[in-house]
């Protein structure tokens, strides 16, 4: 594991008493509750991690690597099997229920990694997007074609050869097909040129915006820390802090630990 | 197996100069079998099994050996994919069997041969024709009583002649006894003046044989004989597909295809007119009733007279040596096979020796007469013709007796 | 500019990049890398289309351009994992177009994997162990000895800790690298490149996925590596590193290589803004800036759906 | 039922000749699949041209023991060299399938009339042995106590066999501890992160292949020696099946798991044969008749085969941890 | 000293048994005869000279009127039989041109010279060269119907495979077993039942459909749930194979066996091809069943659902797919066209418990030359392979056709790595 934050967090902005986490949580549309998790038998990679998001929220989840972000939002979605604790989605019991019935719930997710289909070219990949409601397709293909507009030249391509940014794109692209009313981004603007990354950002702020509840993980932490209500800093499976984004992109303890002072130059 | 004295001019003879284990027999003869329960050669365990348990059915019915009652153990000898059969026989010699009747296939024979004849137990197979267990360094303790393929080639080649087929095609399965039986068939033809037009050897486990008999017709053959086992049926459609019927090309069989069960279910008449040669002196007719009463699930009978005689030969020898330990056994079983009073079955032939005389056995596959080698000298072939309901006529045309060397 | 890291290489470089002309394929005083017209197309598609480009020994240069510009590809064809389908390129003189990926590794142009290439089943440390060079054990005969590579085995791996520790993948030496995270992948691929001691070092978006504090730590690193020797040529996203550290960047789109120059000149050329950077090129956005972004865009949208209902 | 016959019978399966050989076999299998990762379901291939190099280069040449030795182990090495050209470059199932194919193709030349002069058809050879037992250093007769003996011939086959055994286990040891073996288990993971670290893939897993093929091949020598002679069908799939399964029972990428593995299943083919026949002989099984002993065994190995996969798919040695890695 | 033992043995052999057989006893010794014929009609009135080997003559007769001729022959050995030439009808010769048999004649048993008699022609010369290339091409084409035949049949199999493969990464070794099953299935109904073949086979197909479903429901999902690694499953379907294979030969036996209907079906001649009517019809639907699915695949959403879970379950789930319902449904497809593929193998050949064992390899085959996981591949390289197995025997010799085919694989993948239809991976 990483190292841990050497003194105990003890900043303003630490939060890691439940009772916040209790009070905040009571009309969450998602939430979690000293979730466990791991993949390994025997090893825990979320050690009690608490999180909520209230209705139309845009939560931000930083960390360092290895930090169990990811994971967090694998457990939420039915990927990675929880050991205890529970997630309840607008006050059902979701826990480790599978994927493709959390989106007909109208959960989204993007994963971090292999979050594309390689063999399938990229209108096909999008279509899987639309897997559940096929009606949709045309409309919202159109729609995310205006985001990205190099997936709509490139339909035919198979998302195997895509570059590494373009598989960025299609597999935000995946996620936006069906319009979800939670969204789930693991590192969404990795691997993006910085006009995309603009992007992306200003669309999950829309999303948002348009009411759909989402949920980020970012290493472009400040950026994320920006435009989100809240953040969590994860570390080591645990929440080390909450706040809003504000409070935690100006904690110095958070700048310190997880979002370097390269930026602020 | 190559006795003492034939073998000194193999390269094996190092290992044959050691004597067979001293004999230590426990009063009870023990025949253990080696046969195919699994693999390729599956089926044709039942009848091979079904014809050693007849043999002892009538032996203990009619006193058993010894006084005693014999004792069977069956095996699994597999087929060389799977190398089961060695620990077939380290069980069968766990428990004391004096004798071992098998392998099917002549490669199973010869992976266990050494470890057999090792233990001074007769190794006596009922279907091993490769001509390699002449010369085999066995201790004198290798004996078969397989279809005598030599007798058989020259029998059937000259039918083939006989009938008038100057031009010949071959279909033999590709393993020592197809390309044995097919080697022989060819020469006899050759030399009586016919020509072998085409000779097809084919893998047994092709999935199709569509181009085997493609090749065939290429030559439009007018006398086609066909070489192999169960397969033959499928050679046999295709044959029909295309265009090579048995009544407008004379069809030849042998013992292995030479079936009442494999092709009854073609069209009426399919068979009509084909020959087939089957060793044995009598219709294999009222032996396979007995069979079928042993295993009521018979299709095949392959073998299953040469497994009986092998079993029969086995005891009478035991009887004849007073004794159940496989190197007697092995001393008295060329006399009991031939040079003296004939007779058919166990009963009769013990009844023979408890008088004090000399007997021959003649079996149900053939006069069964031993060589030295252990290797049939003398067979009788049968010729069989299909009739209109794709079955043979229990009745033989002919039969031709003979020495199986020559 | 960052005066205390200024050091002897760092000032070379820069001494060396300060009279050069503001273009592509400018030539370079002392180049190790040497491109000419590599192509490589892939159906109708040009990914590359590179006529000239040199890269300055001992400097860190940043590649950077527009998702599909063709950056990824033109790594694979300069170290071997793709054929181009014509142009030739050397390395330290050597003519290198045909040779084939490990010798390209072994001459000592080694390149990390923007996906990256964890090798699941070996421990994190093993990985890193296999980056060392001329590694006798690695041969058959020898290898059955351990007595001859016993003592290079030791120094191997007190390298690859010190790298561990630096990465922060110290903790993790004993687990499999399978079970590393996304950015734990991505240290762990430019660890075990470093580990190879190249010459050249060609970096597919090292910080992608990397947190940025350690990023930071990271870059240090980076730097130390210029002051060893060693080429560094990167592809990178983030424009806070690529302005940091490197002395001179490379700008691909659609394949071609469009602009040169130091990060500074490159960040305020106009095509470079229109093709890649966007808007807010500069640093991060303000409060202000961000407020005003959203409302453009929050106008935007209201313009669309105006247009929608229409039609 | 007769357990000290079934008892008997199976301890001695447990160190028998085919033990060693399927061992033997599984240790190459063992070093392509388990630590190279090359799916290489040619083995059989490379015992056969051992074995027939041996059987040829004595009976058909006429030369000495030790030269079919050297002939069979360089026929081992031509054929890893023949092999490997066309398919190292081949992704991992299709150089499985590949490598079937070619070794289909030896077998089926092997057993050709066409080469029935040289390799003796369906039949094989025999009668190349006696160099190897001329070196015996026992002396006629039976060795071992009780029921558990073995002539002088069997004692030298497998005195030789588990030496060999015992070796290539060392040589695996060693290597795969060193930097040689570290570069073989990266091939494994991923190819193209290796070569791009500088090290030439091909000719690591020609030199695996070489090495597991010529370690399978003495499997061949111990097979044809034990049986004195060689046959074409033995040399089919099923054998590089079974051996398979023997790596992965013993667990894979494993030094000692090929040899247990080797014993597991040989003590299980013969445990639950003699326990089967047993059972139908003395009245204690009465659905099926002595004859359906023998599928009845394979059943239940196929059977036992799924249930320890499912049950324990790391095998006896393996590591649950890396299992669970790459898990789909 | 040997020799005479064993010819003295035959000898008392041989005299006890004319001795024990009266059958036999009638027949004088050995003997050498033959027939003489002209098309059909016996030629009679030639002169036929016996001698030994060594010349010693024996014996001259002349053919019957039944064109026949004998003569009885005292000692077993080696003789000669001359025709002579001069007395042959004019206008007739012998063919091959020599009139002289060397044969060899055993102890009690006759043997036969024949003289294969022709019409002299003009040209003397039977059909030559001309006849020999047109009976070459006859074969070729053939061959060529045999490979589509036969190419067709491994692709039905070969699609099966590539389906279930494509969508769970499951090399299934069982597979062969699963085309036995669907053709021993049918059987059951056509022999057991009495059905007629063709509801017989229907019937099958789905029954094979529902076990392919509860083989993934009941044993190979839970697999999967239980995380078990892709080359385990591979290892488990080899124990499952054996457990099938020799389940298969408890309850159908070692014996091959064939349906009642369409047994051994008299072919048609169509140009240069002979055909059975139940090839051309089994073709027909191989072709549109292959056709339709690889379509389907391509296609349809479910068939694009397979493909994306096939590449990546977790992210088909994210999507909204059920994987497990998607795997289903392809397994239920899988294991019907399996079993459609055994049956029309045990129409077109036999019927055995180890059929589909036997067919594997080519099917593998098949669907690694044609690229994996593709159906059209499966398709296209299955069609090759079945093509040179057949066509190659043009060359080589039967017993090593699928030499031919296995070695076309190696070569075609030497330089396709990745298959006919198969894609490379991007690096990078
Ligand atoms: N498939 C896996 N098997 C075993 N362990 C894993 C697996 N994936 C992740 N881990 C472990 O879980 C821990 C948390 O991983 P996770 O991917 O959640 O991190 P993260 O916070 O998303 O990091 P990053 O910012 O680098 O993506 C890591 O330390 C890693 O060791
Ligand atoms: N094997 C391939 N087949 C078809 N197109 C390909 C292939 N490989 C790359 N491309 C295309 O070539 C272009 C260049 O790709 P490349 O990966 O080099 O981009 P990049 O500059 O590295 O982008 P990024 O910053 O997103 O990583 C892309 O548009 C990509 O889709
Ligand atoms: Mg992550
Ligand atoms: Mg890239």
């Amino acid at each position: 594991m990483n190292a841990v934050p050497e003194s105990a967090p003890d900043s303003q902005a630490a939060v890691t008493d439940r009772s916040a986490h209790l009070a905040g949580a009571e009309n969450a549309v998602l939430r979690c509750d000293e979730l466990i998790a791991g993949y390994l038998p025997g090893v825990n990679i979320l050690n009690g991690s608490d999180l909520y998001v209230g209705d139309g929220e845009l939560i931000g989840i930083i960390g360092p690597n290895g930090a169990g972000k990811s994971t967090l939002l694998k457990a939420m979605f039915g990927l990675v099997n929880i050991r205890s604790g529970t997630v309840l989605l607008k006050g059902e019991d979701i826990t480790n229920m599978k994927a493709h019935s959390l989106v007909s719930r109208g959960v989204g997710y993007v994963p971090q990694t292999n979050n594309v289909f390689p063999s399938l070219t990229i209108e096909e990949n999008l279509e899987m997007g639309a897997f559940q409601v096929p009606g949709k397709f045309k409309e919202r293909f159109e729609f995310v074609a205006e985001l990205f507009p190099a997936l709509k030249e490139r339909r035919k391509q198979r998302a195997g050869s895509l570059s590494g940014g373009e598989r960025q794109m299609v597999a935000m692209a995946r996620a936006l097909m069906t319009e979800p009313s939670v969204l789930l981004l693991d590192e969404p603007s990795a691997g993006l040129s910085p006009k995309l990354q603009d992007l992306v950002f200003i669309q999950a702020q829309q999303i948002n915006k348009a009411g759909v509840t989402v949920i980020m993980v970012e290493q472009n932490a400040r950026r994320c820390l920006q435009i989100c209500h809240r953040g969590y800093v994860l570390d080591q499976g645990r929440n080390a802090y909450t706040g809003t984004g504000r409070e935690l992109a100006q904690d110095p303890k958070v700048i310190e630990l997880y979002l370097g002072t390269l930026a602020k130059a | 197996g190559g006795s003492d004295t034939a073998a000194p001019a193999s390269p094996t003879a190092a290992s044959s100069s050691a004597a067979a284990p001293a004999a230590k027999g426990d009063g009870k003869l023990t025949l253990g079998t080696l046969l195919p329960q699994t693999g390729s050669l599956a089926f044709l365990g039942p009848p091979e099994f079904a014809g050693v348990d007849l043999a002892i059915k009538e032996i203990n019915e009619a006193g058993g050996v010894l006084g005693k009652d014999v004792e069977k153990i069956h095996t699994d000898s597999g087929d060389t994919t799977t190398n089961i059969a060695s620990q077939s026989v380290d069980s069968l010699l766990a428990q004391q069997a004096d004798a071992i009747i098998g392998a099917a296939s002549s490669s199973v024979s010869e992976s266990v041969i050494d470890k057999i004849t090792g233990a001074g137990v007769v190794h006596f197979s009922p279907a091993n024709t490769s001509d390699k267990f002449t010369t085999i360094a066995d201790k004198g303790l290798y004996f078969r009583t397989s279809p005598p393929d030599k007798l058989q080639g020259r029998v059937l080649g000259d039918l083939v002649v006989a009938d008038g087929n100057d031009t010949v095609g071959i279909m033999a399965m590709q393993d020592s006894y197809g390309t044995g039986l097919a080697d022989q068939v060819a020469k006899t033809v050759q030399d009586s003046g016919a020509e072998v037009v085409e000779r097809v050897d084919y893998d047994p486990k092709a999935a199709d044989f569509s181009a085997d008999v493609a090749k065939l017709k290429a030559k439009n053959p007018k006398g086609i004989v066909l070489i192999g086992f169960e397969e033959t049926a499928k050679v046999i459609g295709e044959l029909i597909k295309q265009g090579l019927p048995a009544d407008k090309h004379k069809w030849y069989m042998v013992d292995g295809n030479t079936s009442n069960t494999n092709y009854i279910k073609m069209p009426k008449g399919t068979l009509k007119g084909v020959k087939g040669t089957i060793p044995g002196a009598a219709a294999p007719d009222e032996f396979q009733k007995k069979l079928l009463e042993v295993n009521p699930d018979l299709e095949d009978f392959s073998y299953a007279p040469e497994s009986y005689d092998a079993a029969n030969l086995l005891a009478l020898a035991a009887e004849a040596a007073k004794s159940d330990a496989g190197t007697d056994v092995a001393a008295k079983l060329v006399e009991v096979s031939k040079g003296g009073e004939k007779c058919k079955d166990f009963k009769a032939c013990n009844e023979l020796l408890k008088a004090g005389k000399d007997i021959d056995y003649d079996g149900v596959s053939g006069p069964v007469e031993f060589n030295d080698a252990g290797d049939p000298a003398v067979a009788t072939i049968g010729i069989y013709q299909y009739g209109d309901d794709n079955k043979y006529a229990t009745k033989a045309l002919e039969y031709r007796t003979g020495n199986i060397a020559g | 500019m960052h005066a205390e890291t200024t050091k002897e290489q760092k000032t070379a470089a820069l001494a060396a990049f300060k009279d050069l002309a503001r273009e592509p394929g400018v030539p370079k005083p002392d180049p190790i890398l040497v491109v000419d017209n590599v192509v490589r197309r892939f159906g109708g598609l040009t990914a590359v289309e590179v006529e000239h480009v040199e890269v300055q020994r001992g400097s860190i240069t940043a590649l950077i351009g527009p998702n599909g510009a063709g950056k990824t590809t033109f790594f694979n064809q300069l170290t071997g994992f793709d054929t181009a389908d014509s142009g030739q390129w050397t390395f330290n003189g050597r003519n290198m177009n045909g040779v084939p990926a490990h010798k390209v590794a072994r001459s000592g142009m080694v390149r990390t994997f923007q996906l990256t290439k964890a090798l699941s089943k070996l421990t994190v440390l093993e990985n890193m162990r296999l980056g060392a060079q001329a590694q006798k054990g690695e041969t058959f005969w020898r290898a059955l000895v351990p007595s001859l590579w016993r003592g290079q085995e030791d120094e191997i791996t007190e390298r690859a800790e010190e790298l561990l520790t630096r990465f922060k993948l110290d903790a993790k030496r004993d687990d499999f690298a399978g079970s590393l995270s996304g950015g734990q992948r991505k240290l762990l691929e430019m660890a075990r490149a470093l580990m190879v001691r190249p010459e050249l070092v060609m970096l597919d978006e090292p910080m992608a996925g990397v947190n940025p504090a350690l990023t930071q730590s990271l870059l240090g690193h980076v730097k130390d590596l210029r002051e060893q020797g060693m080429t560094v040529l990167f592809v990178e996203h983030d424009m806070d590193m690529v302005r940091d550290i490197s002395d001179w960047v490379i700008v691909m789109a659609q394949g071609n290589v469009i602009a040169e120059g130091p990060p500074d000149t490159i960040m305020s050329d106009s095509r470079v803004i229109d093709a890649y950077l966007g808007a807010h090129h500069d640093a991060p956005l303000s409060e202000d800036e961000l407020e005003q972004q959203l409302h453009e865009a929050e106008e935007e949208l209201v313009a669309e759906n105006e247009e929608e209902a229409k039609k | 039922m007769d357990w000290t016959t079934i008892i008997s019978t199976t301890v001695k399966a447990a160190i028998g000749v085919e033990t060693v050989w399927y061992a033997l076999a599984a240790i190459g299998i063992n070093i392509h699949f388990g630590y190279t990762g090359l799916l290489n379901f040619g083995q059989s291939a490379f015992l056969a041209v051992a074995g027939y190099g041996l059987a040829v280069t004595v009976t058909v040449i006429g030369l000495p023991f030790w030269i079919g030795i050297v002939v069979g182990l360089a026929a081992a090495v031509l054929l890893a060299l023949l092999l490997g050209i066309p398919t190292l470059r081949l992704r991992a199932d299709y150089l499985a399938i590949v490598t079937i194919a070619a070794a289909e193709i030896v077998r089926l030349i092997f057993r050709s009339v066409a080469f029935k002069d040289v390799f003796g058809g369906s039949d094989g050879r025999r009668g190349f042995s006696d160099g190897f037992y001329a070196l015996n250093p026992y002396p006629d007769g039976t060795y071992g106590f009780g029921w558990f003996t073995f002539n002088e011939r069997v004692l030298w086959v497998l005195t030789i066999g588990w030496i060999l055994v015992g070796l290539s286990c060392a040589v695996v040891y060693l290597l795969m501890k060193s930097p040689w073996g570290r570069v073989l288990k990266a091939i494994r993971e991923d190819e193209d992160a290796v070569r791009s670290l500088g090290k030439n893939v091909f000719s690591y897993k020609m030199q695996s292949l070489i090495l597991g093929g010529v370690i399978g091949s003495l499997g061949g020598f111990i097979y044809g020696l034990a049986y004195a002679s060689v046959q074409p069908d033995i040399f089919g799939t099923e054998t590089t099946f079974f051996a398979y399964t023997i790596v992965i029972l013993g667990g894979a990428a494993r030094v000692f798991g090929p040899v247990v593995g080797s014993m597991i299943f040989w003590v299980l083919l013969v445990l639950v044969n003699g326990v089967l026949s047993g059972a139908v002989q003395s009245g204690f099984i009465t659905f099926m008749d002595i004859t359906q002993v023998g599928p009845f065994r394979f059943l239940l190995v196929g059977l036992g085969l799924i249930l320890l996969l499912v049950y324990r798919p790391q095998g006896i040695f393996g590591d649950k941890r890396e299992i669970a890695i790459d898990a789909r | 000293m040997r020799r005479a033992v064993i010819a003295f043995t035959a000898f008392l052999g041989g005299l006890i048994l004319l001795l024990a057989a009266p059958a036999h006893a009638a027949d004088p010794e050995q003997s050498l005869r033959g027939t003489l014929k002209l098309q059909g009609q016996p030629v009679n009135g030639v002169k036929i000279v016996v001698t030994t080997e060594s010349g010693q003559p024996v014996q001259e007769v002349t053919s019957n009127a039944q064109g026949a001729w004998e003569v009885p022959i005292a000692e077993p050995g080696p003789y000669k039989v001359t025709l002579d030439v001069g007395t042959l009808p004019k206008d007739v010769e012998v063919r091959g041109g020599t009139n002289v048999r060397s044969l060899t004649v055993y102890e009690g048993n006759p043997a036969t010279a024949l003289f294969a008699l022709q019409a002299k022609s003009a040209d003397g010369a039977p059909p030559g060269d001309d006849g020999a290339s047109s009976a070459f091409w006859q074969r070729a084409a053939q061959l060529t119907f045999e490979g589509f035949n036969l190419g067709l049949i491994i692709a039905l199999a070969a699609l099966g495979l590539s389906l279930i493969y494509g969508t769970t990464g499951l090399t299934n070794f069982a597979h062969g077993e699963l085309v036995t099953l669907g053709a021993l299935i049918a059987y059951g109904f056509n022999t057991g039942i009495g059905l007629h073949l063709i509801p017989a086979a229907a019937l099958a197909v789905i029954v094979a459909g529902g076990l392919g479903y509860s083989q993934d429901r009941f044993f190979w999902g839970q697999l999967r749930r239980r995380g078990t690694g892709i080359i385990a499953m591979m290892i488990i379907s080899i124990g499952v194979a054996l457990f099938l294979r020799y389940l298969f030969l408890i309850v159908f036996g070692g014996e091959s066996d064939s349906f009642v209907q369409y047994n051994a079906q008299p072919g048609m001649q169509i140009g240069p091809i002979s055909a059975a009517p139940k090839n051309l019809v089994a073709m027909g639907i191989e072709l549109t069943v292959l056709v339709v699915v690889g379509i389907a695949l391509l296609r349809t959403r479910t068939g694009k659902a397979a493909r994306a879970v096939a590449d990546n379950p977790a992210l088909a789930a994210s999507s909204g797919i059920n994987v497990d319902r998607v795997i289903r449904i392809i397994w239920t497809m899988g294991g019907a066209i399996a079993g459609l593929a055994g049956i029309m193998l045990g129409l077109s050949q036999n019927l055995k418990f180890t059929m589909g064992q036997d067919l594997l390899l080519l099917i593998f085959a098949g669907v690694t030359l044609g690229g994996l996981g593709t159906a059209f591949g499966a398709l296209i390289g299955s069609i090759i392979v079945g093509l040179f197995v057949q066509v190659s025997t043009l060359w080589i010799p039967p017993e090593l056709k699928n030499v031919g085919a296995l070695a076309v694989l190696i070569i075609v993948l030497l330089f396709r790595p990745q298959g006919i239809l198969g894609r490379r991976e991007r690096i990078g």
